[in-house]
């Protein structure tokens, strides 16, 4: 029931707004409203019983395992977010003069260099609201470096094929041209491929490491050398930061840009989609790009904002205030709380229990896409052998794990991969977890080898039965419409 | 090890089972010499207790200033209910609802937001959010140009009266797509952008028009005007609009003959704290021909295997995780959890709510900007009538009145005169529904000795 | 699944303690804990995932309709928690100094006249935990004023049939013999058994009006009359004033003792059971023995606690620290959302609900307790025909309720009425829920009719089947203990 | 009308089906004089946004001052986890589990929670919760007079090293139950409660001995041979104990040679703020045996029709709804909610978590002793070992200095000179996990600076 089917006419939550309405009859009849906005009209108890109950019908990482992979849906400290609403914080105006803005701005300080030190990059702007505003901020940047070189030739972005679907889209929206690179069987990027595409068209490289499909390249360094041999520059997806962080750094890896997913590695809030925090790192000879703002500390021991004035050659504002500074909050409450043997730990179990999974799963007969390979933090399993001979594909699959109680991983990404579940328990995951979501997948294959139907048509124990998602493109439906306006 | 569960029993099986010796030995396909030793700049971790000690002190270092800035994030009161359910866990820890079936609040509560952002705007369509307002404004701009089959040329005309952070916002991120923003300047008495000023710099076609209102002075457009005179050019309109304003103004969909084509704006005031300038979230509406064109997450209505009505992402075509290089927009984490809230926002307050924030809100300003214009040399700018924030002209340089008033924690509002040369000492202030009497004498009487002690100097 | 059977002997949430264990060598060794208490060890995203998910294994007002009887089970309005949650609020000790207890000692005195103004009492103190506690300070204080008269005789306290539990054990904790007093069957007090059984002996009555057969009892007057004819004080138990709020006040009716229940007329949580409020309003010749603390208004302007010293004829000390003042603060806030005006229209609709639900159900052929009678806020349905007739009782009826997502009206009380539900739906709930309601209890009925099984096992939609209380009190198992204390 | 949902139309519609004009005519059995008019002494409504603005500066009135008091109620981290859960609508607005198949959450809490507190006194049973500390050592007091086959006597003895406010609660409660308490002193050099004193009240046969473990002074009591003497002459030891400080200390269920019989305290400690004095909880231990007259709640595993394993509320026939004036107690509503967030506290911080707790407040409350007592003229006033509190002897009258403290924002401790004259100036200071070096060195600046000027005048 939408909580516009609550609604009756003259309905109110009168506690909730100015108790009389205020004289507006200033404001010119012509500009006026003609009619009120369908909006619902209901009580503050039936917002709250709707609200409540539509959560329940959520899986989230405080109710299931959620292994996702490239998604981190690891626990989200509760502090972070009763720390960041702090009546302080949520007070403030985000164009409130720095002498009241110093207790925030020495956070985001502090927050820019904790991530200068985690990723070894030279300076960091916490301005991209999430991680593909990070990418463009970033490609833009590489776009802004060769510009002032005057090196206006550089216009094709490589992009592994195995490369997030941001990554392409973000080299467009900064006016680069898109060339795909071929993963090798192995795993790691096919490296006489990238040789053979460099050349003086050559803007850089969008790559993560490990990458997409869950592998450390181990020939990052042969891949930088060539990228910066052929004048271009290297980029680093900042998603799987998880698995390396405080183990080996993108900056000691060659890049020169890279953004962060805080909401991923930093472990704030995913909140259904978002909202997110991308910031960016880079080194030396990109500093004067970064987006504005940036806060620096002043001889005078205080924090400064640098904005369009100081910062001429920036590439400018993403957003109009700056950024998501309750997100940036959390992740430095984070940040603090796990501080520098905290953050190796996390890359350290978030590594082990991907390993681990992906070792149980091997031994359960389940196929690795890369057999060969240690996972990273994540990994992935290919189902394209179940669903030739069983005719039950990596959704079935997916859909059974949630009558099981866990969130299915992610599905047909990479694309790369047929019929792959790309697999991220992270490091807050006990390993019974584990064994748990291992004895699931077993069970599945075997129902899969009994009784197709029953996953076939999973899931069966949640409030719906599978959702028909051609029907939703087909007759569209997009918003709810007071019945005078279907008339 | 904050946040890990593993115990050294756990430890010790799992390598066995992976056949590892250590922890160490699963990192060993990464070049030892590129192995990270330390991190020097992170400090030792702290406790719970000890980030709470921390926290609060820094909270506290920025005082609890009165707020009488508007420009764009507004201090408007937030029904405690809306907050406490956005962040129960199971909205808080969810991520974008790729399995539907076990998604259906966050998928429900998309569908009713979009619902609810069509009713407010008066379009057909909504999406899910992008980032924030001014975010919101490029894609309508980029997606403006990509929608409009009569004019190829990417020429946006964005007049001087939008929110120059706004504008800023655009120029950085459709500057590599080919996009040529064309300034209209605004009526220096009225504070209005005209037909007239449109004229002026329109002699070739253009693919859009944007407008703005209420515009950055809180002074009111003539949209209708605006919005007939650029699609008889053709040019599709984009309406950048205040959510709270559109309970008392004429919603985009309502504009000139037609209705613009396009809304787009901030959702900070449907329940969003100041909160230093975000996580806000940017909403973006338009007429059904376009949806295919629309940026970032739909949720559609369907049903299930049964019939039964469910939600889920729909037109997934249009994004990156689809079309990759050929996609609408690389927008891939949104603002889910603003959504949530301005979602709870809008169910709780309605549209008669709404209508009485937006009424007092104005009220308030106009009787701040009374009390102010008594003070000798104080007055207003614009003659236009206006929406909840006013623009005045001051007898003294504005950063150094912001300054005096700020040591007594009024924080007095936005320096026009930055942005707007022109205007000379200008500031734009406002007085939400949260401010009070007392609050607005207080105001006037400091700013009277700001001004004073100012002009002494 | 418990919480302890997540537990692993040496996990930790490890940035919930002091990093390190400080040194405690001087603590005798002899008194020492020779070995660690069997608490779980969990992780923190363990215990917040286990207690999210325990969480959504109820039924509340937030989501579901909660007509239980007696119980007041209204919306409880959030900002009552989060504003009563305020930092200085929560950090505030209770041995703090009154120059530090200014503003919640302001919110105290204004609650206390509040309070005395809706119950047409002289003096209030906020001091009873909860109804129960209330009470006993209630009968207490009659006791206190009898032997400060010399009145040592004054030992039996008369109570309805019909009247709650604590009425009687609270009358028994203050030294007093119970008299029962019948109830007619009309639901008021039958006063001609009411005279017989006043006398000399006679310290008062406890009542509450309405009653809790959900009727006012129109004899008030004359009940009032005869009892302090005899000598006797009258005593209002405070459970139904949501009933009457802003209506009729129990001062006016001759009441010389009341306790409120501020966790339902004034809507602060039941939280599962707690924790509530008790407030005692007295008259003027009872002030004296008001339970302390109570807060009064100085010469000064300034709030001073009264204490034992200033009001040596009190009958003390209820709890160490003076009451449940978090509760406190919340109904207050409650109190001034609704304001004098809002006051009315809670014992308007609240009433205005009840009677439509009985008259619906009445018209759906459900027989009534008091068929006669206007209910109150509250009304009673009686089963016996069903369970004569169909075989389906009560409790099957209840239970069946729960399938369609209403929580029970409170069932088997007052015991006087066989096969009663108690039903009380408050004002905060629309009349579709009343309409959604009535129709569950006309399935039902045709349920029992059609297919008693169904409705005699039932839940069946919930979690768990019907629980064996009996099974509960037989094989005792109050604790979980460690395997090792098993062995 | 705040709350209400009711629209013209259903308020029509309903009177229609009950058959009357207006809502007043549901009131008409009431006879007309007794209805009332007006509220005079009630305020008009206020907006949740007014109401929001008049509850913050009410809380700020009062500061935010560094706390030293301990005395019955603790200053201790509370995991943010903790009350974020517990406020989840279905644990906040559910009420007692009385239908157990709708109340798994609150039942399942209930045993994990009577678990928990078995587990840290030793012993075998535990209640639901009772209101607080004090009202649980007076249920407590009679529960044992009732439990003892041996004693029929009423007679308590109760040591004057109990916290004064419970021996007071107690004796508000039980006044007019026949029971009789019998006060024992103390030592005044070691300030414990001995085997003497307790010879010296005793020479008639009492039903139970109440110990304090730490005691007011958070000195440490020689439990064994109090329990052990007790219990040799037929007598029930009723510990009255801190769950945090039973994280390092000797549980009930082990004192002397077969444990104290009943155990109670308050759980404060456990996860409650200091909230002014409530809500907290109080809880009640005891041996198998006296199962029966346990007061309260008490909830029991069991199964369900299919075997499922669930939970309900069992030994009703102890309480008040089922036993009306025989009951155990008159105890209905008790302290869910807190029990919920104790339970959650209790989960996450473990057993090692308290102890952790327990050590540092320990240490600190050490290290804040010695620093004062740094202050010429101030002394400590006992010399057993003592838990997380420390009685000092102050060169200044007691009630001048806290005032000269708190003027500077700082509360120094407990006045016990009001309590025990005898003990002249003291003071009763706490300093837990929370306080820092730097606010004990402050404390110490400031002592030291009230004590001379206290002296001066
Ligand atoms: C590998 C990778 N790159 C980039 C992104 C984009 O980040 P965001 O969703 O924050 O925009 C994601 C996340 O979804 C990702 O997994
Ligand atoms: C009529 C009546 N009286 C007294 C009480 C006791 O109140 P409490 O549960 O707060 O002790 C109740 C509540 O349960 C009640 O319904």
């Amino acid at each position: 029931m939408l909580i516009h089917e609550h609604s009756r006419p003259g309905r109110r939550a009168s506690a909730q707004a100015p108790l009389e309405t205020a004289d507006y009859g200033d404001l010119p009849q012509a500009l006026r409203r003609k009619r009120r906005a369908a909006l619902p009209e209901v009580s503050e108890l039936q917002a709250v019983r709707h609200y409540t109950r539509l959560s329940q019908q959520n899986f989230s990482i405080d109710t299931h395992v959620y292994p996702l992979g490239s998604c981190t849906m690891k626990y989200n400290p509760r502090a972070c977010n009763s720390l960041a609403s702090l009546p302080g914080f949520l007070a403030r105006h985000p164009a409130a003069p720095e002498s009241h803005s110093q207790g925030i701005m020495a956070c985001l300080h502090e927050l820019q260099d904790m991530l200068k030190s985690v990723t070894g990059m030279h300076a960091v702007s916490l301005a991209p609201a999430a991680g593909a505003q990070g990418e463009l901020a970033g490609v833009m940047m590489i776009r802004a470096y060769h510009d002032a070189r005057g090196d206006h030739g550089r216009r094709e972005m490589l992009v592994p094929d195995a490369a997030h679907g941001t990554n392409p889209a973000s080299a467009i929206m900064a006016g680069f041209t898109v060339r795909e690179v071929p993963t090798g069987s192995n795993g790691d990027v096919d490296i006489a491929a990238l040789r053979a595409a460099v050349g003086p068209q050559t803007a850089g490289i969008m790559l993560t490491n490990p990458s997409t499909v869950g592998v450390f390249d181990r020939n990052i360094q042969a891949i930088a050398k060539s990228v910066h041999e052929a004048g271009g520059l290297l980029y680093y997806d900042g998603a799987n930061l998880n698995a390396i962080l405080g183990k080996v750094r993108p900056g000691d890896m060659g890049f020169d840009v890279i953004h962060m997913n805080l909401h991923k590695t930093f472990s704030t809030p995913h909140g259904g989609g978002g909202p997110g925090a991308g910031p960016v790192g880079v080194s030396k000879r990109l500093e004067p790009y970064l987006p504005i703002p940036v806060v620096i500390k002043g001889d005078d021991k205080r924090y400064h904002w640098l904005d369009e004035d100081d910062r001429p050659e920036s590439i400018g504002r993403l957003t109009a205030f700056g950024g998501n500074m309750g997100i940036l909050l959390r992740a430095y409450i984070y940040a603090r709380m796990l501080g520098a043997e905290g953050m190796r730990r996390v890359s350290e179990f978030a590594t082990l229990n991907a390993n681990y999974l992906q070792a149980r799963l091997r031994e359960a007969g389940f196929q690795l896409a890369y057999p060969e390979r240690r996972a990273s933090h994540e990994f992935i399993v290919t189902l394209k052998k179940e669903a030739k001979e069983l005719g039950v594909n990596t959704m079935d699959v997916a859909k059974r794990l949630l009558d099981y109680g866990y969130h299915a991983p992610t599905t047909y990404f990479p694309l790369l991969v047929p019929e792959c579940l790309l697999i991220e328990p992270t490091e807050t995951e006990p390993k019974e977890a584990l064994d748990g979501f291992v004895e699931a997948m077993i069970r599945i294959r075997a129902e899969a080898e009994s009784d197709p139907e029953t996953v076939k048509q999973a899931p069966h124990s949640l409030p719906l039965r599978r959702l028909d998602d051609v029907r939703a493109a087909r007759q569209l439906d997009v918003a709810w419409k007071p019945a005078a306006d279907n008339a | 090890m904050p946040f890990i569960p593993h115990t050294d029993a756990d430890i010790a099986g799992m390598l066995d089972a992976i056949g590892v010796d250590n922890i160490d030995a699963l990192f060993d396909e990464i070049p030892k010499e590129l192995r990270a030793t330390a991190l020097d700049g992170v400090p030792a971790g702290l406790s719970e207790m000890e980030v709470t000690q921390l926290l609060q002190a820094r909270a506290r270092a920025d005082g609890e200033p009165t707020c009488f800035i508007g420009a764009g994030a507004y201090d408007h009161h937030i029904p405690a209910a809306v907050w406490q359910i956005a962040t129960r866990g199971e909205f808080y820890s969810a991520y974008t609802p790729y399995q539907a079936e076990a998604s259906q609040g966050t998928l429900q509560v998309l569908y009713e937001f979009q619902s609810m952002m069509t009713a407010l705007t008066g379009l057909d369509v909504s999406n899910a959010s992008l980032y924030d307002g001014a975010s919101a404004l490029a894609e309508a701009v980029l997606m403006a140009v990509r929608s409009n089959r009569k004019v190829k040329q990417p020429r946006v005309l964005m007049p001087r009266t939008v929110h120059p952070f706004y504008r800023r916002t655009v120029a950085s991120i459709v500057q590599h797509q080919g996009v040529e923003l064309i300034e209209v300047d605004f009526d220096a008495r009225s504070g209005q952008t005209s037909v007239e000023h449109c004229e002026a710099v329109a002699d070739e076609p253009f693919a859009a028009l944007v407008v703005p209102q209420p515009n950055v002075f809180g002074v009111l457009e003539d949209v209708d005007a605006l919005t007939d005179w650029a699609q008889a050019r053709d040019a599709l309109v984009i309406g950048v609009v205040n959510p709270v304003a559109l309970a008392l103004l004429s919603p985009p969909g309502d504009w000139g003959q037609v209705g613009a084509d396009i809304a787009c704006g901030e959702g900070q005031p449907l329940g969003m704290p100041l909160a230093s300038g975000g996580p806000y979230l940017g909403f973006l509406c338009c007429k059904q021909a376009f949806i295919r064109q629309l940026p970032g997450r739909i949720a559609g209505k369907t049903e299930d295997l049964e019939g039964k009505v469910g939600y889920t992402l729909t037109l997934q075509a249009r994004e990156q995780h689809i079309r990759r290089s050929k996609a609408t927009s690389n927008i891939c984490t949104n603002q889910g959890l603003l959504v949530t809230a301005a979602t709870i926002h809008m169910a709780i307050l309605g549209a008669e709510g709404l209508e009485r924030v937006a009424a007092a809100c104005h009220a308030n300003t106009a009787r701040l900007a009374q009390q102010l214009c008594a003070v000798p040399g104080v007055e207003p700018i614009f003659s236009a009538p206006a929406f909840h924030e006013r623009a005045l002209r001051l007898p003294a340089p504005t950063e150094t009145v912001l300054a005096a008033l700020a040591e007594q924690d009024i924080l007095g509002g936005f320096d026009l005169g930055r942005e707007y040369p022109e205007l000379g000492s200008a500031l734009l202030v406002c007085a939400t529904e949260r401010r009070t009497d007392p609050e607005i004498t207080a105001y006037r009487e400091a700013l009277a000795s700001a001004v004073a002690l100012a002009n002494a100097a």
